[in-house]
């Protein structure tokens, strides 16, 4: 199989083989040496809901200074070029990290959206003095990265940006809002899309700008989700100024960057600027599905065990999917929009998931104890099940890109194209809130 | 709920909804989430003025339903209580009024229906049990012995609507082969209880320990090791009413959802001009019809006392439990991230949805309970 | 109960509620000493793929016959007015009748669609002289009537009718083809939805005639099923010559009559037109489901009885959904369109009890001998599973009329409304076939 | 199938495919209908001239992969199969050879892999019995005991593929704890068949008795009671041909329905505008790049013996086998009343994905599995 492997690879890495080994076995080394070992259940769900304000920061802290260690080690930024601070090797370095890193600590909040997209973007379009000047820090664990991308009301339709960015001299002025950023409270930076032109039409008239989160004028204010969660912010822009030199790309050609921006975004666990366990990528960690038929008593239902099948089944599929997309992407065999297809999966899996775990949890899944173990909280989840498929893009838009785009289907009638964008309809309550 | 109703169901559910509209708006509801109780007393007792405890029970016991069909009338509150995400303990309480007025009263027994129409007392079922089985009474564990002139109460209920906020509970449990049901002072001692966590907001219960619990035999309701009918009746209003306040709970996500995808545009068009999402409301509309129908007619089964009442009851239980909870979920999807925001009002009708399909059987075990019953039809 | 039932019936009957019972009465004690009692199994599936075309001719000759003794008796047209040969009496004594023949042989075949939609389009729309020359015989069972209103590669698009009515002096000329006919082969007069005009917008141009099926110019072809059953057919007009007198309704204005003839379709079980034993109607007689669990023994499997619930369930609902919104739509509180919503949830019923069907069988669903009982053919079901979500109109098309004229959202854009009909794009491969 | 194959691989895979277009275009399959066989002898020769039935076999047997990963080659063979639904016995005679080169031959097993792998000889594999387990090599009752220097054979096995042009069948049993393979010729007094009807066109089933059939003990292939992981690995043989079959009846069906989406206008434009069918398009698309993805990585770890083999092809089985039916089934519903017919070719792709989800366990057994292997891996 290895051979095969290697055959679909494509990176065209032959020549630093003997040095990727070399690679791995010096990376090995070094984590299992600095590294502490933590069961990778740690990082599942992501950010607990249940950490106060001073406990989140407190680890943002200690993941700044294990970024840091990184950094001073020597596996900071493998693949960004020795002059902006990384290591200037290959993908291929990256990915024996990522194995050696299995079951080990690592910075989780730095990766998304710091590493992917914000650096990435950082890299593909930003001047040279940008990137001499943000890439070092952010490989350090200097400076955390946030998006300000979506927009309140926004939902899909991504380009169709409200927040306004006005010349003035040699500075913008923006103002607006901007929602669904992860943990913002606790960045410094971000990347921005504003509208810098209301008189052509909505993909002609954005740009993209860089700015420091903590200034006046930026509020930032947390979200509740139902489960009590707060790890998302909306973030209220009132006359902020931004100097022309933190421009990303041209004016009115901020959909250019945008694109790419959201590209990196969906290739997160994909992208060679990413360092995370590869056992933990995309893995929905469904082993514990085990768990909740034994709690719930019904080890021996066969009615149970379809279900304990199907969850095991849908992360399994979900993980070679995955494998299989990125690299057809990466051989260029299929287009970049076929990311959208994991993403779909994904997605639909994610709900299915939860719904099964609901399932199992029976009636504990209604009310619950602390002493119902693995059962606990199978409810809120359930609540809360929805997210996979909108998070990141909704299912629905992974659906119109996958036949518009990889199918090559007639695409989906837009009432906003070509119109200036000051002259399209955004409804009776859009209306009252934007003017 | 029905297209028509008579002219005084409809006067007993607007009044519903009038008093749930001005006393526990959802901006309220959010604040009775830190409620220990979930609700105001008070607010229980003038609900129990409009008839909330007293439809399931006959005119001469002090009730009276206002159709003759004590159920139907019974789920117009429920689907009330559905469409508002209401709080308060409708379905123990109603339980508990129709099984203490089903038997001939002991002077206490007599004391306590009298209270819990009124709303000054709020009883508890304590009915399900936290292993497989413990959603159905023949497999009930808790066990009811008699020893000389006494009942010993020994095993644990879980989970149990409001048993803080009760002065009795009523207890379904095992004597040798049969089932006995009893009224149990809350303070009797042996009897502890431990609040549990919910996905509801409002509505809270407790894990419910009875430790060698004694009471006189006549806190038995009806024969000891005689209630099987009983108790199964009961269960049935249970799984109805919970049918009903979910059917409300879809309504209100979907007339919610459905004005969102009139009022929210994106690329230009409103939502609604989407035809994947105009087929998947028409899914949905079509789930709610098919709740209201099979819970109505469930409810009139049962009211009847019609031989296919049991089938129709799990029927209900199954797809509305089911569909319920996937219909609302859909509403959260259409609504993109804000429909999972603490902010949003979507999630109470979620929640609502989503505990009531767990708590007097899932539509997994109603599917399984509605083959048993067309095996035994067939056999 | 009933009471309540009776205040939402709203027939307005009352004064023949005597009259009902003495009528129900004299109908049992005709039926149990005229008609054989049966399974109703017998009519699951309605016509059986294994019968010879002698057989199923023998069928109807039969039925036929039952249908005449039916007439003598008193039983056929109950709702019709006594004029055309009916009993002129009320949609209660046709559902008082259709209870009293619970397990009794019935004239099947001559239900749907000779009763209805055809005889309810007749009543609707027929000229006196039309309806004095057809529906006594129709009573009689000597007309068996037939719809020629699909028309291949027409699909969901009914009024896309590409069959030319031209007019010659008194009588048309029609050309064209019909598909999805039942037993036209044996019938002996058809509806027929044709264009009269090409250079208006596509339902502008309609016009509806009725026609014998037997003549020269008109072919009948019987299409073979991928199950073998030769239930449908397709007629080929050649030049089929119709006098203007077998009009029915206005000229171009067909779809009038074809919105109708299609509600009477839709509304089939409603009809106080249709005699059929009350107990068969919209059932799917899931009760089998128990004995293919038995069969492929796991009737004590909770996965195959969760199977066998869900089957239960989905019929149970089916019929009180039903009978909700049929009652909903005959006392004028929802409109006509709501009946979509029925035909929606039994397309898709019908489809997963199929499914259900082909899990319970397991390995015995792809092979199976005549030993397997139950079992046997439930594969061939699940590969024509989908006819019950295709026959009668899509599910797709139930849900766009729920979606548009039940909750009113915006209506499907067609690139063939309000320009002339000659003019409409009907694809690469319908422009090779009809030019 | 990979994005990507070797020069070696592509060949063989285009070989095939032009050979199954010339020898059984669908015109030609629908006349197989009434073929007893379902295939001619000549086909199945020419067949195994291409490397049908060696690539399973090493090179030292006579037989040879193209790429060094045998069950990973054979799946290109296989979704050519789907993709044309080509008849013949692929499954059988790849298990059959595989297993009688796995073992030190006799000389008769030698002459009949010979056979085999010239395509002039048929063999059955008879694994699966009727009965709940009988998919499972732990679940099989066919006894095969040794009386004195005898096998004694007593069961039944179905569905057996292609028995009646069988020459041998290999026959899966149990001894006592263990289980025995044994190469049973078909004329041996006590065998007797019976044709079962299936969903398939031009696959041809059997139920074959075994009625105290006797044969020298060296008719069995390996250990007496010795062959439970040569069983286990020939099963997992079979479910990753089934699957990578059905891949090619998925795309095969895809492509069709989207070519139709194209072409096929409705109220004056293509379907394929319909947002409502572009998304259930998607839909089929992740599907079926599923399944490729799954199939090829179940192929992979069979080939390099992997520790999580059993697993992924279990999921494969789970998985291909519910979203290959489904996708075809939703291919039927786009094309509407034609896509039932049987002029179409659709219900060709139908028929393979459907019969292929029954043979060697179901989705939902397949789903068992895995949890059963999840909870081994856990504990």
């Amino acid at each position: 199989m290895n051979s095969t492997r290697d055959a679909e690879d494509g990176d065209g890495e032959d020549g630093d083989r003997q040095d990727t080994a070399g690679f791995a076995a010096r990376a090995r080394t070094w984590i299992e040496a600095n590294l502490r070992r933590v069961d990778p259940s740690v990082y599942e769900g992501a950010f607990r809901t249940d950490l106060t304000e001073e406990e989140e920061l407190a680890e943002v802290a200690q993941e700044r200074q294990l970024q840091k260690r990184l950094h001073d080690a020597g596996f900071a930024g493998i693949c960004v070029p020795r002059c902006y601070g990384g290591q200037g090797l290959t993908p291929a370095h990256q990915r024996a990290f990522n194995e050696a890193l299995n079951g080990h600590e690592f910075p989780a909040r730095i990766q998304s959206p710091t590493m992917a997209p914000c650096l990435a973007v950082l890299l593909e379009f930003g001047t040279e003095e940008q990137k001499r000047t943000h890439v070092p820090p952010i490989l350090r664990g200097e400076e955390l990265w946030m998006q300000l991308l979506s927009e309140p009301g926004g939902g899909s339709d991504v380009a169709g940006v409200l927040t306004s960015a006005a010349r003035d001299g040699d500075q913008w002025v923006l103002n607006g809002s901007k929602i669904w950023t992860t943990g913002a409270w606790w960045s410094d930076w971000a990347l921005c899309l504003a509208r810098t032109n209301w008189d052509v039409p909505k993909h002609r008239g954005l740009t993209v700008f860089i700015l420091p989160l903590r200034q006046p004028g930026l509020e930032i204010h947390r979200i509740e989700m139902l489960n009590g969660s707060k790890e998302f912010c909306q973030e209220f822009l009132t006359d902020v100024v931004v100097p022309d030199s933190d421009r990303i790309g041209d004016i009115d050609e901020g959909w250019t960057v945008g694109v790419r921006w959201m590209f990196h975004e969906r290739m997160l666990y994909e992208s060679p600027l990413v360092t995370f366990p590869a056992g933990l990528s995309r893995s929905f960690a469904s082993s514990s599905y085990t768990n909740l038929a034994r709690a719930a008593g019904r080890q021996e239902d066969p009615s149970a065990q379809e279900l304990v099948g199907e969850a095991r089944m849908l992360d399994v599929v979900n993980e070679r999917l995955h494998e299989r997309m990125s690299r057809g992407i990466a051989a260029g065999l299929v287009n970049d929009q076929a990311a959208a297809i994991p993403r779909l999966f994904k997605g639909v899996a994610a709900v299915r998931l939860r719904t099964i775990a609901f399932e199992l949890a029976g009636m504990t899944g209604g009310a619950w104890t602390p002493d119902d173990g693995p059962l606990c909280d199978c409810g809120v989840d359930f609540l809360m099940r929805q997210t996979g498929s909108i998070g990141g893009g909704t299912t629905e838009m992974a659906r119109n890109v996958i036949s518009e785009r990889v199918l090559g289907m007639p695409r989906e009638r837009s009432a906003d194209r070509d119109i200036p964008f000051r002259q399209v309809r955004r409804g009776p309550s859009a209306g009252r809130r934007h003017g | 709920m029905r297209f028509q109703l008579t002219e005084d169901q409809q006067s007993l559910r607007e009044t519903t909804a009038k008093y749930l509209s001005d006393a526990v708006p959802v901006g309220h509801l959010r604040k009775l989430r830190q409620h220990p109780a979930g609700y105001e007393e008070e607010y229980w007792r003038q609900g129990a003025e409009l008839g909330w405890t007293s439809l399931l029970v006959p005119e001469e016991r002090g009730g009276g339903s206002v159709s003759g069909n004590a159920l139907v009338d019974a789920t117009l509150l429920a689907h009330e209580f559905g469409r508002h995400a209401a709080p308060g303990p409708l379905l123990s309480c109603n339980i508990a009024a129709s099984v203490l007025a089903g038997e001939a009263p002991t002077t206490r027994h007599a004391v306590v229906l009298d209270e819990l129409l009124s709303g000054s007392q709020v009883v508890s079922w304590c009915f399900t049990e936290g292993h497989p089985g413990g959603h159905r009474p023949e497999g009930l564990t808790l066990a009811i012995d008699v020893e000389g002139d006494e009942l010993v109460l020994h095993g644990t209920k879980r989970p149990v609507e409001a048993a803080a906020q009760a002065g009795h509970l009523l207890v379904s449990g095992r004597s040798g082969d049969g089932l006995t049901q009893v009224l149990v002072p809350v303070d009797t001692p042996g009897v502890s209880m431990e609040l549990m966590e919910t996905v509801d907001l409002t509505r809270r219960y407790w894990v419910v320990r009875f430790d060698r619990v004694r009471l006189p035999v006549d806190a038995a309701i009806g024969q000891v090791g005689g209630a099987a009918r009983q108790v199964e009746h009961q269960l049935q209003l249970g799984v109805v009413l919970l049918a009903a306040e979910t059917v409300g709970a879809m309504e209100r996500g979907f007339d919610m959802t459905l004005e969102w995808a009139f009022d929210r545009y994106t690329f230009g068009r409103p939502l609604a001009s989407y035809q994947e999402l105009k087929h998947r409301f028409a899914d949905m509309k079509t789930w709610l019809e098919a709740s209201h129908a099979v819970t109505d007619a469930a409810a009139a089964a049962v009211d009847g006392a019609e031989k296919n009442a049991a089938e129709l009851v799990s029927v209900a239980g199954a797809f509305v439990g089911q569909y319920g909870a996937e219909l609302v979920q859909d509403c959260v999807q259409m609504h993109g991230g804000i429909g999972v925001t603490y902010e949003h009002d979507l999630h109470l009708f979620l929640r609502r949805a989503t505990l009531n399909r767990t708590l007097l059987g899932t539509p997994a075990l109603h599917r399984r309970r509605i083959a048993e019953l067309v095996a035994e039809a067939e056999s």
